[in-house]
This record gives C-alpha cells, sequence and structure tokens, in this order.
C-alpha cells in the first residue's frame, strides 16, 4: 500500500474527533447519530491499520522537514504493527464499551472527541520513524488524554489531571534531554534502525554521555510506562471513567511509554552499545524495583480501579525489563506482554467499569458475593485474573514464559534476580486478584445477600466486547505459536 | 493413533461432570446428584485403570507455542500416581455423600471436588514441565475453593494462606521450567534428566540453586520445611474428604513434582554430593522430626493429622534425597502407603465429627465403642503408619533406611535412619494413645452408656476398602515393588 | 551600491516620517496609513535579509564620514531577519488589537497611539541595525517614552498610570546605567562605532589595561539592559505595564519590545566586548543564572494568577529567562538560541495576548479566568489560536516553541559543564512549569459553563483584521517551527557579522 | 585611592550618579524622583565632558597656529553631552506630565500611596 495511507489512519480519527464539537450531537437526543458518527471511522480505521500491517507499504513517508536533520516521518516497520495493530484491536472494542458506559457521565460529545483523537494520536506514535516524530505525538497524547481524565471536572479530578500533566510533560521533557544527546552521538536524524543509530566511534568518544543519554531517554519516556518512582500518575488517573483508564492507562498511553522505551533502547541506542555497560544495570534493576514495588501497593490497596491501576504499574515494568535484557529475546518478551497485558488489562479495567456502573462500588471489600449476581462480568474478571497470575492456557503465561525463559538465557545474575522479581510478583499478582474473584463467588458465612438484589450484568455494549477480549485470551494463550513467530520476526530485527 | 486419545476422557470428564452438577438445576436434587457423581467418579476411575493396563503411550494434544507442546503420557511414574488419585477420590467421594449431608452449598463442592480429579489424573499423566505447571496450577486453584467451602473466618485465612503458600511454591516450580528449558535439550519428561551439560558449563551454581529453589517451591506442596506452615491450617478445615484427598493426594502432587523435575530433568547426577542435596535432607529430616513433634502436641484431632501429614511426606522427600535406588522405591512406596493411610485416617476422622461432633482428641475416650468399624480402621491405618509390619507402612520404611544406610552420604547415612526411628516413635505416640484411648478408655469410664453411632454404607466401605489396602499391600508389597522398581531402574 | 542596501535606511526613514504625519491625520486614516508603512518596513526589511542572506552582512554610511568616525548602520542577515519579523509581528499585533484600541483610547487621541506605534517601530529597527553605542543609547530612550506612552494611552486611567510609572522608573534606571556604561566604554576606547570600540576592548584586555572600568562597563551595561529586558529579578515592572495596557500595547510589549533591548545587549556583547573578554569577566555566568531563575520563577508566579493577562505577562518574564540562557552559555550556539527564542517568543507571545484581548471580548471584558470559563468556545479562531501559542510554549513539536527548545538544549549540551547540566535542568522544570499554567488555563477557557449570564454567551463577531492577523500568527508560529532548517541556517550564517 | 584624587571631577561625576540613582529609587515623591534622574544624568554629563576636557587645549575650532589634535579639548563628548541633555529634557517632560495626571487622580505625589490608592481602586 501507498504509504500516504498511514497519514490517513493517523487523520481520520483526529478528524473524527474535532468535528464532534463543530457537529455539537445533543447530548441526549443524538446519541444514535452520533455513535454512528464515531463508529464507523474507528471501525474502518482499524479496518485500514489492520491493511496496512498485512500490506506494509514500502519506504517513510516524509511529511516535513525541520531542520536538513529533522524530519516528521511515519513509517511501518515491525514494531509499529505490533503497537499499532494492539491499538486498532482494542480501540473499536473499547469505543464500544464507551458507548454505554458514559452515558453514566455525561459530557458525550466531549468525550467522545478527545477519545477517538487519542486514537489517531496513538498510531501516530505506533507509525513514528524517527524519534521526534515520536517525540511530537508523545506529547499531543498526553494532551489529548488530559481533558479525559479530568472528564467530570471536579476537584478530584482535576487534581488528578494536573498531576498526570506534570508527570508526563516533565517526563517528556527529560526524554527530550536525551534524545538530544542521542542526535549528539550517532545519526541526527534519530531515524530508527534496529540495533541502534548511535555510532561506535561517537560511543568511545564519550561512553558517559550516551549513557547518561539513554537514562535520560529511559526514565524520561519511562513516566508514561509508569517506572518506579514516577508512578505517582498512574493510580491517581484512575477517577477517570472507566474506557479512560481501561483503554488509555492500561493500554494506549502507558504503553506508548513502553512502547518509546523499546524504540529508544533497539532502535536508536541499540542494544550493541548498551549490553553490559551500567546504563543497562540501572534500567533493569528499576524495572525490577517497579515491578515488585507495583505489586506490593497493588496488594495494599483497597479501591477497585486504583488496585488495577498499580497491577499496570508492576506490569508495565515486565515489559521494560524485557526491554532491559537487550536481547533478541527479551524483546519479544516485552512484545508478547506489551499485547497479552493489553488484553488482560483491558479486560480488568472492563469489569471494574461494570460494577462502577452498575452498583456503584468502588472498593474492593464492597464486591463480596456479586459474582453471582453479574455472572459475566465476574466470570471476564476471573479469566482476567488468572491470565494475569500466569496461569497456563491463558494469554499471561505466554507472555511470562517469553519473558523468564530470556531472562534465564541472558545468563547475567542481575537477569536471574529480574526473574526472582517476576515471579514475586506473579504471587503478588495472585494475592490482588484472586482475593477479589474468591470473595465475589465465595462470599463468607452470613453474608447478606440481600445487598446485591438490585446488581446485574450491563448491557450488551459493554459485555460483548469483554467477552470477546475473554475469548482472546484464551486463544492467544492457547495457540500463539503464529504471533509468537511473527512478534520473534519484529524482536529479531527481521521485519 | 494409540491409546493417547484416553488420557484426554478421564481429564475432562470430571470437568464437564463438576460443570453439569453446578449449573444443572436439577441437580439441586440431592438423590439425582448423588447418583450423577456416582457414576461418573466411576466412569473416571474406570478409564484411569484402563490406561494403567494399557502400555505406556503417549498424546500431543496441542501447543501453546512450538516449544511448548501441551503432552501426555503414562509412565510408571504416571501409572502409579493417577491410579492413587483415583482410588482416593472414589473413596471420598462415597464417602462425601454421606459426609456431605452437615455441610451446605454441595453443588459447589462437587464442582470443585470433580473438577480437582480432572486435574489431577492431567498432572498425573503430564508428559512435560508445561502440562505438569498448568495442571500444577490449576490444581492449586480448583482445591482452594475446598478448603473455603465453610466460608468461616479461619476457613477464609486459612484458603488464602494455602493460596499464596502455593502459588509460591509453583512459581518457584516456573522458576526452574525458565532455567531447564534454557540448560536442558527438551521440556520432555526423560528418565535421568536433560541437562545439556554444554551449556551448563559456567553456569552450575546457578543452575543448583534454582534446583534449591524448585526443590523448595515443590516442597511447599508437600508441606516441607520451611513452607510447610499453611498445611496444618489449611487441611483441617476443609470437609473432612476434602481433607482426606488433600492430605492423601494433593501433598503428593508435590513430590511428583519434585520427582519429575529431579529424576526426569534435572537428573539425579546433577546435584548427587552438592550442597543442594545436604540442603534437602536436611530439610526434609528437620520436618520429619518437627511434623511429629507438632503433632505429638497437638489436641485437635485433624491438626494432629495434619501435622502428621507434614511428617510423613517428608519421609518421603528424605528418600528422593538421598538419590539411590531403593531409598527411591521406598519413597515412592511411602507415597503410595501414605496416601492409603492418611485417606483412611482422615475419613475416620470425618466419620467420628459427623456422627459425634466430637474434634479433640481427649473427647474420643470410648469412640471404639461407639463406631468399632471406623475405628479398627483408624487403629490399623495407625499401626501401618508407625511401621509396624506387616502393614504397608513397615515396607516403605524399610526400604527408605535401607537406601540411606547404603548411599554413602556422609552423615545423613546415619542420621537419617535414626530421625525416621524417633519420628515413629513419636507416630506412635500421637496415633496409638487415641486407639487405645479409644477402646480402653480405662476402667473409670462409663462404658455402658455409650450407644453405637456407626455410619452408612457410604461412609464405612470406603474405610474398610481402604483398609484392605493397607494390609493387603504390607502382606504382599511385591506387585508393587517390582513395578516401581522397572521404572527406578531406568532413572539412576 | 546597489538599491537594496538603501532599504533599512529607508524604512527607518519611512517610520519616522510616519509618526511625524499621524500626527496630523484623524484616528482612522492615522490607522491605515500606519498600517501601510508598516507594510513597506517589512517589504523592504525583508528584501535586505534576502540580500543579506546572498550577498552577506555590509555596513551602510550615514553621511560621508567613514568608521571610525561616522555613524553607521551594520545590516547583516540577523539583523534584517528581526527587523522583518519585528514589523511583522507588529502589524499582526496591531491587527489583532485594532477593536481593542478604538476602544480603549480616547477616540481624539487614537491617532497619537499610532504615532507611538511608528516610533516604537522607528526605534525598534534603530535598535537592531545601529552600529553607533551613542545613538542606541538616544534611541533607548526614545523607545522607552513611545512604550510607556503606549501603556499609558488607555481610556481608563488609574492603575495604567501607576503602571506606566513603574515602568517609566524602572527604564530610567536602566537607560541611565546604560548611558553610564557607554560614557566609560567611550572613555576607554575613545570610540563610539561598535567594531573599532570592540578592537579597542580586546586589545586593552589583553594588554590587561583598564580592566576595572571594563568590567564596570560590562556591568552597568547588563544590568541596564537586564532591567529593561525584565530579566529576573528586575521584572517587577512588567506584570503591570503588560498586564493592564490595551491588546496591541501588551502585544507589542512583551513581543518586541523586550527583545530591542535584549538583542542590543547581545549585539553589543558580541560586537563590542567579545564573548572572551566577556567569559573572563564572568558576566555570561551571572546573566545565566538570573535567566534560570527567570525560567523557574515566572512560571511559578505564573501559575498564582488568576488575571489572563497577566498571567501571560510573567510567562513573558519566564521565556525572557530562556533567551538569557542562551545567552549566558556565551558559546556561538548559545547566541543562536537566544536569537531563535527571541524570534521564536516574538511570534508567540503577541498571538496569546491578541487571542486574550478576543476572550475578553466574549466575557464581558473581564480579564479574570474565572469568568473567561467556556471563552474559547464562544471564541474558537481565538481559542484555535490560544492552543497553537501554548503548544509553542510547552513545545510541541511542529510549533515555534520547540525550534527554541532544540536551539538550546543542543547548546546546552555543546556547552558541557555544570552550566549544561543546570541549563537542561531548568528547560525541564521550566517546561513542566509551562504546561501546568497554561493547560489548565485552555482547560479552563474550553470548558463548558452552564450558567451563562447573557453577556458571557455573546459569540464573537470577527473582523476581517483579526482574523487576518490570528490566522497569520498561527501559520508563522507553525512555519518557525517547521523551517526551523532554514532558520537556523540563515541565523549562522548572520552570527559573523556579529561579531562571533 | 590616588586614583580618585587625581580624577577628583570623575569622582563626584560618581557620586552625583549615585545620589541621583538613589533618590530616582528610594524617595517615594514623585518630583523628588525626577530631580534624582536629572542629577543622575547631570553626574553623568559632567563624566563625560571632564573626559573630553584637555588641560591647556583650545576650544575645538581650528586656528592656523595651532597644529595637531592635542592643542584642542574633545569636541564629541561635549556634542553627546547636548543631544544626552535633549533626551533627558524630554523623558523628564514625560515623567512631569505623568506626575500631574497622577496628582489630579490621587492628590498626592507619595508613589507609595498612589500605588495602595489604585489597589483600593481596583478592588
Amino acid at each position: 500500500m501507498s504509504p500516504y495511507w498511514i497519514l490517513v489512519v493517523i487523520l481520520l480519527p483526529m478528524i473524527t474527533g474535532a468535528l464532534l464539537p463543530i457537529l455539537d450531537f445533543k447530548e441526549e437526543e443524538d446519541r444514535g447519530k452520533r455513535q454512528l458518527f464515531v463508529a464507523i471511522p474507528v471501525i474502518l480505521n482499524t479496518i485500514l491499520v489492520y491493511a496496512l500491517i498485512l500490506h506494509k507499504p514500502v519506504g517513510d513517508l516524509t511529511l516535513v522537514h525541520l531542520t536538513k536533520d529533522l524530519s516528521i516521518s511515519f513509517r511501518m516497520d515491525g514494531l509499529s504493527a505490533v503497537f499499532a495493530g494492539l491499538v486498532a484491536g482494542l480501540w473499536p472494542l473499547s469505543t464500544c464499551y464507551a458507548f454505554e458506559y458514559i452515558r453514566h457521565e455525561g459530557k458525550e460529545n466531549k468525550f467522545f472527541a478527545f477519545y477517538t483523537m487519542t486514537y489517531g494520536v496513538t498510531l501516530g506514535i505506533a507509525l513514528s520513524a524517527n524519534v521526534v516524530t515520536m517525540y511530537l505525538f508523545y506529547e499531543l497524547l498526553t494532551l489529548v488524554t488530559v481533558p479525559l481524565v479530568m472528564h467530570a471536572m471536579d476537584k478530584r479530578s482535576i487534581r488528578a489531571g494536573l498531576k498526570y500533566l506534570a508527570y508526563s510533560i516533565g517526563g517528556a521533557a527529560i526524554a527530550f534531554t536525551g534524545v538530544m544527546i542521542l542526535m549528539n552521538s550517532g545519526d541526527p536524524s534519530m531515524t530508527f534502525y534496529y540495533g541502534g543509530s548511535v555510532t561506535e566511534s561517537a560511543y568511545l568518544a564519550n561512553p558517559t554521555l550516551v549513557q547518561v543519554g539513554y537514562l535520560l531517554c529511559f526514565f524520561g519516556f519511562g513516566v508514561k510506562a509508569a517506572i518506579f518512582p514516577f508512578h505517582e500518575w498512574l493510580p491517581a488517573v484512575s477517577v477517570a471513567p472507566t474506557p479512560v483508564t481501561a483503554l488509555l492507562h492500561a493500554v494506549a498511553v502507558v504503553k506508548a511509554g513502553a512502547f518509546a522505551i523499546l524504540r529508544i533502547t533497539f532502535y536508536s541506542f541499540g542494544p550493541g552499545i548498551l549490553l553490559g555497560t551500567p546504563a543497562q544495570g540501572i534500567a533493569m534493576a528499576f524495572a525490577m524495583i517497579t515491578i515488585v514495588f507495583g505489586s506490593v501497593m497493588a496488594l495494599k490497596e483497597q479501591h477497585f480501579k486504583r488496585r488495577l491501576a498499580y497491577s499496570t504499574v508492576s506490569n508495565l515494568s515486565y515489559i521494560i525489563f524485557g526491554a532491559t535484557l537487550m536481547t533478541p529475546y527479551g524483546f519479544l518478551g516485552a512484545l508478547c506482554h506489551m499485547l497479552f497485558h493489553g488484553i488482560m488489562k483491558i479486560t480488568l479495567f472492563f469489569c471494574a467499569g461494570s460494577v462502577l456502573v452498575q452498583t456503584g462500588r468502588e472498593y474492593v471489600h464492597e464486591l463480596e458475593g456479586l459474582g453471582k449476581k453479574m455472572k459475566l462480568t465476574f466470570f471476564a474478571f476471573t479469566v482476567g485474573s488468572l491470565a494475569l497470575v500466569g496461569l497456563p492456557l491463558l494469554c499471561g503465561f505466554i507472555s511470562k514464559w517469553k519473558l523468564g525463559t530470556a531472562a534465564a538465557s541472558a545468563g547475567t545474575t542481575f537477569a536471574f534476580v529480574g526473574i526472582l522479581a517476576l515471579l514475586i510478583s506473579a504471587v503478588l499478582t495472585c494475592g490482588y486478584t484472586m482475593p477479589i474473584v474468591i470473595r465475589a463467588y465465595l462470599p463468607r458465612e452470613g453474608f447478606d445477600e440481600s445487598q446485591n438484589e438490585t446488581a446485574k450484568d450491563p448491557g450488551l455494549y459493554m459485555t460483548v466486547p469483554v467477552l470477546i477480549l475473554c475469548a482472546a485470551m484464551l486463544y492467544f494463550g492457547m495457540h500463539s505459536g503464529p504471533i509468537c513467530d511473527a512478534l520473534f520476526a519484529v524482536a529479531a530485527g527481521l521485519i | 493413533m494409540n491409546a493417547g486419545f484416553l488420557f484426554v476422557l478421564p481429564v475432562i470428564i470430571p470437568v464437564i461432570a463438576g460443570l453439569l452438577v453446578y449449573f444443572r438445576p436439577e441437580y439441586r436434587e440431592e438423590a439425582k446428584r448423588v447418583a450423577f457423581v456416582r457414576i461418573m467418579l466411576c466412569v473416571t476411575a474406570a478409564f484411569v485403570f484402563l490406561i494403567d493396563l494399557l502400555p505406556e503411550a503417549g498424546l500431543h494434544l496441542f501447543s501453546l507455542t512450538p516449544e511448548l507442546p501441551v503432552l501426555f503420557q503414562s509412565d510408571g511414574m504416571a501409572k502409579i500416581f493417577i491410579t492413587l488419585v483415583a482410588v482416593m477420590w472414589l473413596a471420598s467421594g462415597f464417602f462425601s455423600f454421606e459426609y456431605m449431608k452437615h455441610e451446605e452449598n454441595h453443588q459447589r463442592y462437587y464442582l470443585f471436588f470433580l473438577c480437582s480429579f480432572g486435574v489431577l489424573v492431567g498432572l498425573g499423566l503430564s508428559a512435560n514441565y508445561l502440562t505438569m505447571y498448568m495442571f500444577y496450577e490449576l490444581m492449586t486453584l480448583l482445591t482452594m475453593p475446598l478448603v473455603l467451602h465453610s466460608g468461616k473466618k479461619e476457613a477464609v485465612q486459612a484458603a488464602f494462606k494455602y493460596l499464596f503458600y502455593s502459588v509460591f511454591g509453583a512459581l518457584m516450580g516456573l522458576l526452574g521450567f525458565f532455567f531447564i528449558y534454557n540448560y536442558g535439550t527438551t521440556i520432555t519428561f526423560t528418565a535421568g534428566g536433560v541437562l545439556d551439560m554444554a551449556k551448563v558449563a559456567g553456569h552450575e551454581n546457578k543452575l543448583l540453586a534454582v534446583v534449591f529453589l524448585v526443590v523448595l517451591g515443590f516442597g511447599t506442596k508437600a508441606g516441607m520445611f520451611p513452607l510447610h506452615a499453611w498445611l496444618p491450617t489449611a487441611h483441617p478445615v476443609a470437609p473432612a474428604p476434602a481433607s482426606a484427598v488433600l492430605s492423601g493426594v494433593i501433598t503428593k502432587a508435590g513430590i511428583l513434582g519434585v520427582v519429575r523435575v529431579i529424576y526426569y530433568l534435572i537428573g539425579p547426577d546433577f546435584i548427587r554430593g552438592t550442597w543442594v542435596q545436604y540442603a534437602w535432607l536436611g530439610l526434609a529430616l528437620a520436618t520429619v522430626f518437627m511434623g511429629s513433634m507438632m503433632a505429638y502436641k497437638e489436641k485437635v484431632l485433624k491438626k494432629r493429622l495434619a501435622y502428621s501429614t507434614v511428617s510423613q511426606v517428608s519421609y518421603v522427600m528424605f528418600g528422593l534425597a538421598v538419590l539411590n535406588q531403593a531409598a527411591f522405591i521406598g519413597a515412592i512406596l511411602h507415597v503410595v502407603f501414605h496416601s492409603f493411610i492418611k485417606d483412611v485416617l482422615f475419613l475416620a476422622a470425618g466419620a467420628i465429627i459427623y456422627k459425634t461432633g466430637r474434634t479433640n482428641v481427649t473427647e474420643l475416650k470410648g469412640i471404639g465403642k461407639e463406631m468399632p468399624i471406623v475405628m479398627w480402621c483408624f487403629a490399623l491405618a495407625s499401626l501401618g503408619l508407625v511401621g509396624i509390619p506387616p502393614l504397608a507402612g513397615f515396607v516403605s520404611k524399610w526400604y527408605l533406611a535401607v537406601g540411606s544406610l547404603e548411599s554413602g552420604v556422609p552423615f545423613f547415612n546415619w542420621f537419617g535412619p535414626v530421625i525416621l526411628l524417633a519420628s515413629a516413635l513419636l507416630t506412635a505416640g500421637y496415633l496409638l494413645t487415641i486407639v487405645i484411648d479409644a477402646f480402653f478408655p480405662g476402667s473409670d469410664f462409663p462404658m455402658d452408656t455409650l450407644t453405637k453411632k456407626e455410619p452408612s454404607y457410604y461412609m464405612t466401605v470406603p474405610l474398610i476398602a481402604l483398609t484392605f489396602f493397607i494390609v493387603w499391600l504390607g502382606l504382599f508389597p511385591g506387585g508393587l515393588y517390582s513395578m516401581i522398581e522397572s521404572f527406578a531402574a531406568s532413572v539412576f | 551600491m546597489e538599491l537594496v542596501q538603501n532599504f533599512p535606511l529607508l524604512s527607518i526613514i519611512i517610520m519616522t516620517s510616519c509618526g511625524a504625519i499621524c500626527t496630523l491625520l484623524k484616528g482612522k486614516a492615522a490607522k491605515w496609513y500606519c498600517l501601510v508603512c508598516l507594510a513597506a518596513t517589512l517589504a523592504l526589511n525583508l528584501f535586505a535579509f534576502f540580500y543579506t542572506l546572498q550577498n552577506g552582512a555590509y555596513v551602510y554610511y550615514m553621511g560621508r564620514w567613514s568608521a571610525p568616525w561616522g555613524n553607521e548602520i551594520k545590516v547583516g542577515v540577523i539583523e534584517a531577519l528581526l527587523a522583518s519579523a519585528f514589523a511583522f509581528v507588529m502589524i499582526l499585533s496591531v491587527l489583532g488589537g485594532l477593536e481593542h484600541i478604538l476602544e480603549d483610547v480616547e477616540s481624539t487621541k487614537v491617532n497619537l497611539y499610532f504615532v507611538m506605534i511608528a516610533f516604537l517601530m522607528l526605534t525598534l529597527l534603530i535598535l537592531v541595525y545601529t552600529n553607533d553605542i551613542f545613538t542606541a543609547y538616544v534611541f533607548v530612550e526614545i523607545n522607552t517614552i513611545a512604550s510607556c506612552a503606549l501603556v499609558m494611552m488607555r481610556y481608563k486611567p488609574g492603575k495604567t498610570l501607576v503602571a506606566t510609572t513603574k515602568y517609566m522608573i524602572m527604564s530610567l534606571l536602566g537607560s541611565s546605567l546604560f548611558l553610564f556604561a557607554v560614557c566609560i566604554l567611550y572613555n576607554i576606547t575613545g570610540h563610539l562605532l561598535m567594531e573599532p570600540m570592540g578592537q579597542e576592548v580586546r586589545r586593552l584586555y589583553a594588554e590587561g589595561q583598564y580592566l576595572f572600568p571594563l568590567t564596570v562597563a560590562i556591568a552597568f551595561m547588563g544590568v541596564g539592559l537586564s532591567i529593561k529586558g525584565a530579566l529576573f529579578p528586575f521584572h517587577t515592572w512588567l506584570p503591570d505595564a503588560h498586564g493592564s495596557a490595551t491588546t496591541t500595547s501588551s502585544a507589542v510589549l512583551s513581543g518586541l519590545v523586550l527583545k530591542g533591548y535584549i538583542f542590543l545587549l547581545i549585539k553589543i556583547y558580541c560586537r563590542v566586548i567579545g564573548l572572551d573578554v566577556l567569559a573572563g569577566d564572568h558576566m555570561p555566568d551571572v546573566l545565566f543564572l538570573f535567566g534560570a531563575a527567570a525560567m523557574v520563577i515566572g512560571s511559578v508566579r505564573a501559575m498564582q494568577q488568576t488575571d489572563l493577562k497577566r498571567l501571560l505577562a510573567y510567562s513573558s518574564i519566564s521565556q525572557v529567562g530562556y533567551i538569557f540562557v542562551g545567552l549566558g552559555l556565551g558559546t556561538e550556539a548559545g547566541i543562536a538560541a537566544a536569537i531563535v527564542q527571541i524570534l521564536a517568543h516574538a511570534v508567540t507571545k503577541p498571538m496569546l495576548f491578541c487571542a486574550a484581548g478576543g476572550f475578553m471580548n466574549v466575557s464581558g471584558g473581564s480579564r479574570k479566568l474565572q469568568d473567561m470559563t467556556g471563552a474559547g468556545r464562544r471564541d474558537p479562531l481565538s481559542g484555535a489560536a490560544f492552543l497553537v501559542g501554548v503548544f509553542s510554549m510547552i513545545g510541541i513539536p511542529l510549533f515555534a516553541g520547540f525550534t527554541t527548545k532544540l536551539t538550546l538544549t543542543q547548546a546546552a549540551l555543546g556547552h558541557g559543564s555544570v552550566k549544561c547540566v543546570l541549563a537542561l535542568i531548568v528547560i525541564i522544570v521550566s517546561t513542566v512549569l509551562n504546561a501546568l499554567y497554561y493547560i489548565p488555563t485552555v482547560s479552563t477557557l474550553f470548558s463548558a459553563r452552564n450558567d451563562l449570564t447573557p453577556y458571557r454567551n455573546r459569540y464573537a463577531h470577527y473582523h476581517v483584521p483579526y482574523v487576518a492577523a490570528m490566522v497569520l500568527f498561527m501559520i508563522v508560529n507553525i512555519c518557525v517551527g517547521t523551517l526551523a532548517g532554514p532558520l537556523l541556517e540563515a541565523i549562522y550564517a548572520g552570527l559573523p557579522s556579529l561579531g562571533m | 585611592m590616588d586614583q580618585l584624587f587625581v580624577n577628583y571631577v570623575q569622582a563626584a561625576a560618581v557620586i552625583i550618579y549615585g545620589i541621583g540613582f538613589f533618590t530616582l529609587f528610594f524617595n517615594p515623591n514623585m518630583i523628588k524622583k525626577i530631580i534624582g534622574f536629572d542629577m543622575m544624568d547631570s553626574g553623568i554629563f559632567l563624566f563625560l565632558t571632564a573626559q573630553g576636557f584637555l588641560y591647556g587645549g583650545h576650544d575645538p575650532i581650528v586656528d592656523p597656529e595651532l597644529v595637531g589634535a592635542q592643542n584642542y579639548i574633545n569636541p564629541l563628548p561635549t556634542g553627546l553631552v547636548l543631544t544626552g541633555i535633549v533626551v533627558g529634557v524630554s523623558v523628564s517632560a514625560f515623567m512631569l506630565a505623568l506626575t500631574v495626571r497622577l496628582y489630579y487622580r490621587y492628590h498626592t505625589l507619595n508613589l507609595d500611596e498612589i500605588i495602595r490608592l489604585a489597589r483600593k481602586e481596583e478592588d
């Protein structure tokens, strides 16, 4: 396909989103029209994205040259395909979920405007061909998602939004500094090449500087991926409407951070230079700390969505841990977890959202006995939790397996410690998800069933996406050979 | 196509049956439910026995990814394990029909009871690490609701304790899995081990640490010190038939894991003479002694039995840690014997609770008159556990001691048997006192006021059947011995 | 001599005559005349820019005396570029605030407003072009008067008067210090033209003579022009002055006037003192530190504002800090970054001020942020412009601010010392702070409001000049962001004539 | 110190400048502020003229008997001072006009007071 289609898939959702406030559908009366207006471009865009993935355009599309080196360019390579595919796969589902969910929140026009725009911006990150383009969309992503976080516009959400903003922009600013160092130490256009664009001579000229640059990028982009100690914003933004927390803060936004780290590690600085340096060690250490820390915090947290948010903090660092192994196998593990964690966590968040909408309950201890009333929701939650724990037959195991074997094959002691961190986190995962499941199905003795009388599963708009995701978890859990092969081709730099 | 396709059936039938019991409204009716479950248990067991009779075979079901196939096989170890599972489940299942009358949520109970049956058969039939790990995790998740069953506060806490210990253990297993995949030639169980020494070279220390962690991990399920604490908490709070299978079989799943990893993947040669072996021996012996001591001090009957399990399963661990053929055979024999014995003991305790509501050992004076059949079975099983010839326990302990003495492991070769002996004495102390009190409560005890409270056939028949096996296997262990020997030879 | 070489002087003459003629014209005629003159200035300077881009810098003698006696203007690429940019921004600012000028200024005095605009443009042109340091002083003073008049010329007295007074006093302090420095330099070098002066200074420095007077001169020069350039901690006059003036005045003052002084400082430091001499006196370090402090403190103070125009004014203080950080790095790249920031801020801040004016129109004339809730929806054009401005301020690629951030960070990295680390840190902090006050502002501007009182509900009625101004502002902003390459090339081409 | 006595005119100029500076900066009275500004200017002019003066030098009108620049005083500072005075006068005028406006409005010349009143007015 022509590379110009890349521009189409990025711009179509952005334009659709921008048109919404102009068309100004009435909140209640024009709901059907609005949904149609949103759904058609979203689905069309998803189809286009998959068409692009299957028929990769050859060559880059350069939109504009900023300076003689820097340009805004797009490209569809393997890693782009993975992230774009994930985003494109999940967006229609979560839009569908949002159609029903957001009725409870109001301000639908504004919501869908930004929500749809975010789709385009996220694809922009995925399809960037160089660091500057990625940085552009990375910043835009922050800006279009802030209104979504602040959707309720009450004090709590505004504070959360500001926190999110400060962390994200700060992270981007830190990363920018790193990017500048990158620019000085290799190909100044900073185009992504598998293996990195930093030249050996530039590295040897000032190894410390390059490593500092990598770490700046790592932590800067790591802010969005909620690396400890920059994770604070992620639990805070769980005040946002659930489709936002689910899709953006479990998939698009945070994965954008992880994606950026993958890009920076494997396509800009390059493992060849970083492998075995203190920079790798520091990055890996922080990933490990985050893995354990996030899980511990999730275990302590009693608020349902915040607990899931902390779980995201932990799981994102699985991806980053995979990236910091800096081997193709580690890369593969990171990619697997990026995909599969997206599917798992969005399911869990959807379930939390369903509970919130149907019963208004936000805390874990309030969920007792709901499993019998909201059967589909809790079925999905159970499947999601088990997948997250890493039960074989569900997709979570595959990624854990890939990460674990990658770390084992890396052979360093540090990687060994990393495996332990993964496993400890898995135990803790069990600790923060399973009690919810168990108590939802098996309430304590003397539990008063009458308080759950009114609870029931939400409508089809919300249940169908969740069930589709469950099916996906099972499918990828039981038959992930082809997709793993494809991911390995990406990880080994073959596509 | 060989007999492999059969393997799926005993795994899947109970699971489907369990789901049917739970979801079909018609099984809310007691009679229909019991009939259905009975048939299903028998059918599954029949398939298991059929597999036993057929020659060894394998089945490749599907692959998660190319390197992760789900494989089944029916080698000797598998056959022994699944037979054990089937027998225990049959006995406990029949016992349940009566026992569960005084519990609630029957459908839920049978759901998990049946599902765990299927999963355990699957665990037994696993032919590679992935399959085993998968069923191992599932087993934890499916048996946990059994512990939780009553919904009482201590049951909930016990269940969570069980869950976290087990998951931790399983994940240590996963750790081993990662490394074996990297340093081995395959993940399929192969007698004698699969390690690729060329890859291992230079990484021995790390791999030894991993092996130790794996042993600890699977040892969790087997109640090995230091991760034994869940066992005395979790087993007693479950309904008695569930306790019976938990103690009798589920702990053996940990043993199966250790056997599979050490003897079929790592290979005994790799750890022989290393610190891992000594640490393992030490931990096993510590558990043996400590479990007995705790049991001796414990006053609640089911808890006492649980501590006894801690102690006895570590006999098996000790046998495995010695790393020679005689001890290995002794260990596997003890797996079988202890399962039978502990099943009987727990079921008997369940019968007592069911009929009299007594849970404390001090309340059991004269119970021999009230429930003679139950208590006779209890007495025989106790004797077996102590290791009095000609009952089952003696044979296994003999081989354990012999294996240990001829192993040549410094210090432990004589220290092990000494501890085993001491533990046997303690076992006598905590079990036989009950028996003695039950039948000979003393002259001042008003024996005449007691009435007969023998439970129904659903309870007594399984007890008698199992007790019969205890005696029979004690008298004629030859068949079993030769079967174990046949595959024990292959791993060394 | 080619015809084009006369253009800068021609533009200066045009602006002078424009000021004079406007005093005689009625308001409306003065407006049109002034705009035409500005357009002519823009065109002439653009020609000069392209001419210098091809042929390099040249010196234009005023009268028949050549250096070192005569007065002269020196036209280099950077000078011509800045002059064009200033003229362009001036036109757009006037167009963008036209409505407000007619509202805020007494109708009989409208023509005087345009006189002041003309004089301001004139002085800016001279500050940019002149090569004679005393001429610079004279026009610094004229500039002060013109800009004070612009602040004051609002129908409503009171606050504007006080603001003007404050502004005036600070300006006088600044310009007298500048004058003192000029005198000292003249005394020790005996020249008034920058190049001969510069040679003399370098000679003296090399021989170790008159070091103390030289240091005093450098310091006075720096402090004097920093006061006028509103560098922290001499910024106190700015928020009052910029916050209370009419839209065009605010836009012009923060976008251009400050830059005129700062560019003069850069020019003197480069051409007269020389960066190596400067570094010996640690003046760059001082400017750097205060610039860095300004970047942070300006933003912090901006966060506390409830008045949109004051917020923008404090933001200017922070942005001026960027320029001084660039200057304070004391390297070629640093100076280039400072000049880029002069341009970028010149095309951004006036746009924001004009947009703020647009918001005031639909919010009952109130400048309070609270009252402007939802103004961005009632006036989408200003909203869009404001968004562009905010993006630029945060430094999103494609917008002008990104070019600054890019060049400044590169310059800092090229410096490679403690300053580098410090600069990177303040850039990061300042970016975050910028986002923290701009984005909530945007969200207030665009959020719906339920208790719409009638006047707030008024939707924008666009005038052609306003629309044109805003659209052009946005385009130029994006151009500066996307055409960073040619821009940087031009600036680097111009640096040698600046004395680098 | 010696330098100070030799260049006593310059020293005086600096002192005058300093007085003016402080008056402009710290004296709240508007009129005095303007006087301070004028003093500052005067100080600088004195400084500048003193630099151009040459003991024994003649007016800078070319006399055929006196050949050589060393015989004349430097005319340029004088010219500069003239320009400076013009600028200073216009600025003073502007300030005075401003003061008149302020006085009409607030009936005081005290700037601190004026600022206070203006703030009150705003509220």
